[in-house]
């Protein structure tokens, strides 16, 4: 797959950098407009996707290789737990309690820097969501490329 | 030290999130930790025997909040998940060797305790759909895990009719929600005991019976059983049959129906005639079987049956407001068998598997003579068949024995009969086993068969052990800490949501 | 009648994932099901004249929420829940393509009648 | 009321069609019709979250269904099971179909009046109320999903992270080595 036209090549490369600022802006203000760190997180993937179906395999793997995402996933998934961790463990309180914003340590509400943990936990599952849904599509299309070329074989 | 409830899910998912990260330098790393994650979970476990507690996250009260539940139900299932996983993750450092990807599949491994921890602690309908879907996922991807043909076959099948459960179980959960406005069990409950069982409910409950008897494997859902628990590596079967199918299953099916909808007689009725299909057709179809594996998959649906008949017979008791000791004679003889299958089945598993790896083969026709080559997995082997069969001084002639005495001071002497029946036919398959792999002659090709050591026989001992002193689960100091406060809990019904709201 | 033709929607999944014998129309099927489920569960809080439940700077008034929000917001519950099912969805759909894609590789069809290795 | 009936009609129409057309290709791009009206449903129904949410899970999941299909439905395989199966299986079916369709409309409480609203303190009036309050999210869907009920997103994220190592250890190429002698 040595990808498609110049023409797609050029428009991707840039629409690229939209779709991916456009879910990071979805990702940070996921606590005070629709969206949050699903929806941003998968679009962050599709930028990615976007940029793998025009340029070829190869060429997303260099921008984001394959044991870096994979690695990507799991982190974003402890960073996660370790929220959630660390509200059981301030104060010796709860699993999950929002210690920020329970402790009126900063923000006020509809400003970007408010609800606590809330905008930290959105930005932690949009990094894994991210990253696995790309690593999904990353594995099923090497799949398909082994066994195209073993088949010509 | 009280320890908080969240752990037994945490420990398990921060250990499979870590475990990827090893990679292929640090798989020894990788093994023991996982090693240690369970044996801290069988620790923790046995810590809370005898305690009921509610645990609200993050603080929120309940109905705001998710609350984790811990009563005697569900400190039992614990307790077996956390020792058949223990058993199931020593054996499986040498048997999973001749796999690769092997970090990969203790994470998952680890994936799967946490969803079926997260199930049997879970006091949220939805939540308890969440962590049913991880506990599944982790085990559809388990059972193909050695890629061959028929292993992803049986995964596919395996994934559609789990599938199928998991959105019937999403359906009766949103019926619900819709119905009574609430998601925590204790809520519903209690808005279920004010208006009775509706239209819209019942339809939300058969949708309950449906999916999560499929996770069970009862007879007319059990398509999927005997394909998916063979196909499955050693220890996985081992988990699969021994704790995965009661996590999801029985559990799940027990909390809906005693405690949430609170049981009535035709719900009693509809839970002892799949209970009896099950035992009978689990049995007969396991006769005819010449793979070991299949033939234990088969006899495994057999015995859900057992634990699911003593469950709806004491249901239907209640139910026809009879004598409630009866009652929960048949739970406890129920529930008892409920932990005795789930040490011995996964013992006959590990030994199916010790014996898959040196001879190479499942076919019982193939093997012969093995039981001299092979002194440990034969000796834990015949304890397990014993047990299974209900020879007397193991542990499942007594769950069986309750399960009799119930039947009968019940009078339903037809029940009894079927019991003693199927327990006739369970003996007479593993004495097939017995006589097909372990004596006659030896053929030509196995003569240099080595027995399984290290780990893999630990793993069989350990159980073996426990197979032999579960009958001393019935002393009465034992039986008060650990069997009755699961009965009661079942007897109690509708009384589990006040329970939960002053606790 | 919206919520009959949802149920609809689901026994049309379910023929699917029950009656097809192609591997790809099953998981189209079981596709159907989940998005029958979720449209289920946001019409259940579905409130006529309402809004989303998103508070804006014009619905404080004095510190407080005004009535107006409080009383036409639509129930945010089935929303949070429908994002959590609509991702285990896109989870099990990729665990089940990868399944069937490595089966078509090893069998070289999606016939699951000819995918029949296995006794019963 | 009609414009949700429409909709609903028009996702039950590409429904049918997914599940009785004979191309594979074909089937996937009625799923992506199904996922883009529920997209829309979702929006008219005041869930701007799952609208979007949707719309770019859609997009991905075609990406894989497609990567699945294409160049793999060599074969067409129409058809369905075997007769009596087939038969018996749709009889089940159809009365599940009969009981729910006639049981649904008379339970559940009316198409837009949401069952909050007539159960006294429920948790969701407590969302409406005072979840800003709470949580300090002005996005009550967020302060749900990431506060209240953050233990199911834990759930959610979990699923996620089995499915992509499932995928890993379902599509890996070496699945077995020869066994040396293990030194355990």
């Amino acid at each position: 797959m040595k990808g498609m036209t110049i023409i797609v090549k050029n428009i991707s490369s840039f629409v690229k950098v939209l779709i991916f600022l456009f879910g990071i802006y979805i990702i940070l203000f996921g606590h005070l407009t629709p969206g949050g760190g699903f929806a941003g997180g998968v679009i962050v993937a599709s930028s990615y996707v976007l940029l793998m179906l025009a340029y070829g395999r190869e060429f997303a793997e260099e921008n984001l290789s394959l044991p870096t995402t994979s690695r990507l996933d799991c982190v974003g998934a402890l960073l996660f737990a370790a929220i959630a961790l660390f509200g059981l463990f301030y104060g010796a309180t709860g699993f999950f309690w929002n210690f920020i914003h329970q402790k009126e340590l900063w923000g006020q509400p509809l400003k970007l820097l408010s609800a606590g943990t809330i905008p930290l936990s959105n930005i932690s599952i949009g990094i894994k969501v991210g990253s696995s849904l790309f690593l999904v599509i990353l594995i099923l299309s090497s799949f398909r490329l082994e066994t195209s070329a073993s088949e010509k074989e | 030290m009280t320890i908080p409830l969240p752990v037994f899910v945490a420990v398990p998912l921060v250990t499979a999130f870590l475990l990827p990260l090893f990679g292929k330098k640090g798989k020894a790393a990788a093994t023991v930790l996982a090693n240690l994650a369970t044996l801290l979970l069988l620790v923790s476990a046995i810590t809370l025997i005898g305690q009921s507690r509610a645990y609200e996250m993050g603080k929120w009260s309940i109905p705001l909040g998710i609350n984790l539940v811990l009563d005697g139900l569900s400190c039992l299932l614990l307790l077996a998940i956390s020792v058949v996983s223990c058993a199931a993750m020593l054996f499986s450092v040498r048997y999973m060797e001749r796999y690769t990807a092997k970090s990969k599949y203790l994470s998952l491994f680890m994936l799967m305790v946490a969803g079926m921890n997260g199930v049997v602690l879970s006091g949220d309908i939805f939540n308890l759909f969440v962590f049913l879907e991880i506990a599944s996922l982790s085990s559809y991807a388990l059972v193909g895990f050695g890629c061959e043909h028929e292993e992803l076959e049986a995964s596919f099948k395996y994934m559609v009719l789990g599938s199928i459960a998991s959105s019937f179980v999403l359906f009766g959960v949103a019926l619900v929600y819709g119905n009574t406005g609430s998601l925590n069990m204790a809520y519903i409950s209690q808005a279920i005991s004010r208006t009775g069982i509706t239209t819209g409910l019942g339809f939300a409950l058969g949708l309950f019976v449906t999916g999560f008897g499929l996770k069970a494997a009862l007879v007319p859902f059990h398509a999927w059983l005997p394909d998916a628990h063979p196909s499955a590596p050693a220890p996985i079967s081992a988990m699969l049959s021994g704790v995965l199918i009661k996590a999801l299953g029985v559990y799940a099916l027990c909390r809906m129906v005693f405690n949430v909808f609170g049981v009535t007689v035709p719900i009693g009725w509809v839970l002892m005639v799949l209970g009896l299909l099950s035992m009978v057709g689990g049995a007969f179809l396991a006769l005819g079987q010449w793979d070991i594996k299949r033939l234990m998959a088969y006899s495994s649906i057999s015995q859900i049956g057992y634990v699911v008949l003593g469950i709806g017979l004491g249901g239907l008791i209640l139910a026809n407001d009879g004598n409630v000791a009866w009652a929960s004679l048949a739970i406890l003889g129920g529930l008892f068998h409920l932990v005795n299958h789930a040490v011995y089945k996964s013992l006959l598993f590990l030994t199916s598997g010790s014996l898959e790896m040196s001879t190479g083969t499942r076919e019982l026709k193939q093997m012969g003579g093995l039981a001299e080559k092979m002194p440990v997995t034969r000796t834990t082997a015949t304890i397990a068949s014993a047990s299974i069969a209900g020879i007397p001084p193991f542990s499942g002639f007594w769950s069986k024995l309750i399960l009799v005495i119930a039947a009968v001071q019940a009078s339903f002497y037809w029940v009894a009969a079927v019991i003693v029946f199927v327990s006739l036919c369970t003996l007479i398959m593993y004495l097939k086993v017995q006589r097909y792999a372990f004596l006659g002659e030896l053929p030509e090709n196995l003569q240099e068969v080595k027995e399984n050591k290290g780990t893999m026989a630990i793993a069989m001992v350990s159980l073996a052990c426990l197979c032999v002193l579960m009958g001393l689960l019935l002393i009465p100091s034992l039986r008060e800490s650990i069997l009755e406060p699961a009965v009661t809990v079942l007897t109690d019904g509708m009384r589990y949501s006040t329970n939960i709201i002053n606790m | 009648m919206p919520y009959a033709l949802c149920f609809l929607l689901f026994m049309i999944g379910l023929y699917c994932a029950v009656v097809k014998k192609n591997m790809v129309k099953i998981v189209i099927g079981i596709l159907i099901m989940e998005y029958a489920v979720n449209l289920f569960l946001i019409m259940l809080g579905f409130r006529w004249g309402g809004r989303a439940p998103i508070v804006t700077a014009e619905d404080i008034s004095g510190g407080s929420l005004s009535k107006l929000f409080i009383n036409s917001s639509v129930d945010p519950l089935p929303q949070a829940l429908v994002l959590t099912a609509i991702v285990i969805s896109l989870g099990s759909l990729a665990l089940m393509i990868s399944i069937c894609i490595r089966t078509y590789e090893r069998y070289g069809t999606f016939d699951i009648t000819q995918i029949r290795r296995l006794k019963g | 009321m009609a414009i949700f009936c429409t909709l609903l009609v028009f996702i039950i129409i590409a429904a049918f069609i997914a599940v009785e057309t004979k191309k594979l290709l074909s089937a996937v791009i009625c799923i992506g019709a199904i996922g883009f009206g529920a997209s829309i449903m979702f929006l008219f129904l005041w869930a701007p979250d799952i609208a979007i949410t949707q719309i770019v899970v859609e997009v991905l999941g075609l990406i894989i269904l497609i990567r699945a299909t294409i160049s793999r439905d060599r074969t067409f395989i129409a058809g369905d099971r075997e007769f009596f199966g087939m038969i018996v299986s749709l009889v089940i079916i159809l009365v599940i179909a009969v009981a729910g369709v006639s049981v649904f409309p008379e339970t559940l409480p009316d198409f837009g009046t949401p069952v909050f609203t007539e159960t006294s303190n429920s948790a969701s009036q407590t969302y409406i109320e005072e979840g800003l309050e709470k949580t300090g999210a002005a996005n009550l869907v967020a302060s749900v999903i990431l506060d209240f009920r953050a233990y199911d997103t834990l759930g959610e994220a979990t699923v996620l992270f089995t499915t992509i190592i499932g995928a890993t250890v379902i599509l890996r190429k070496k699945t077995k080595k020869l066994l040396e002698e293990p030194d355990l």
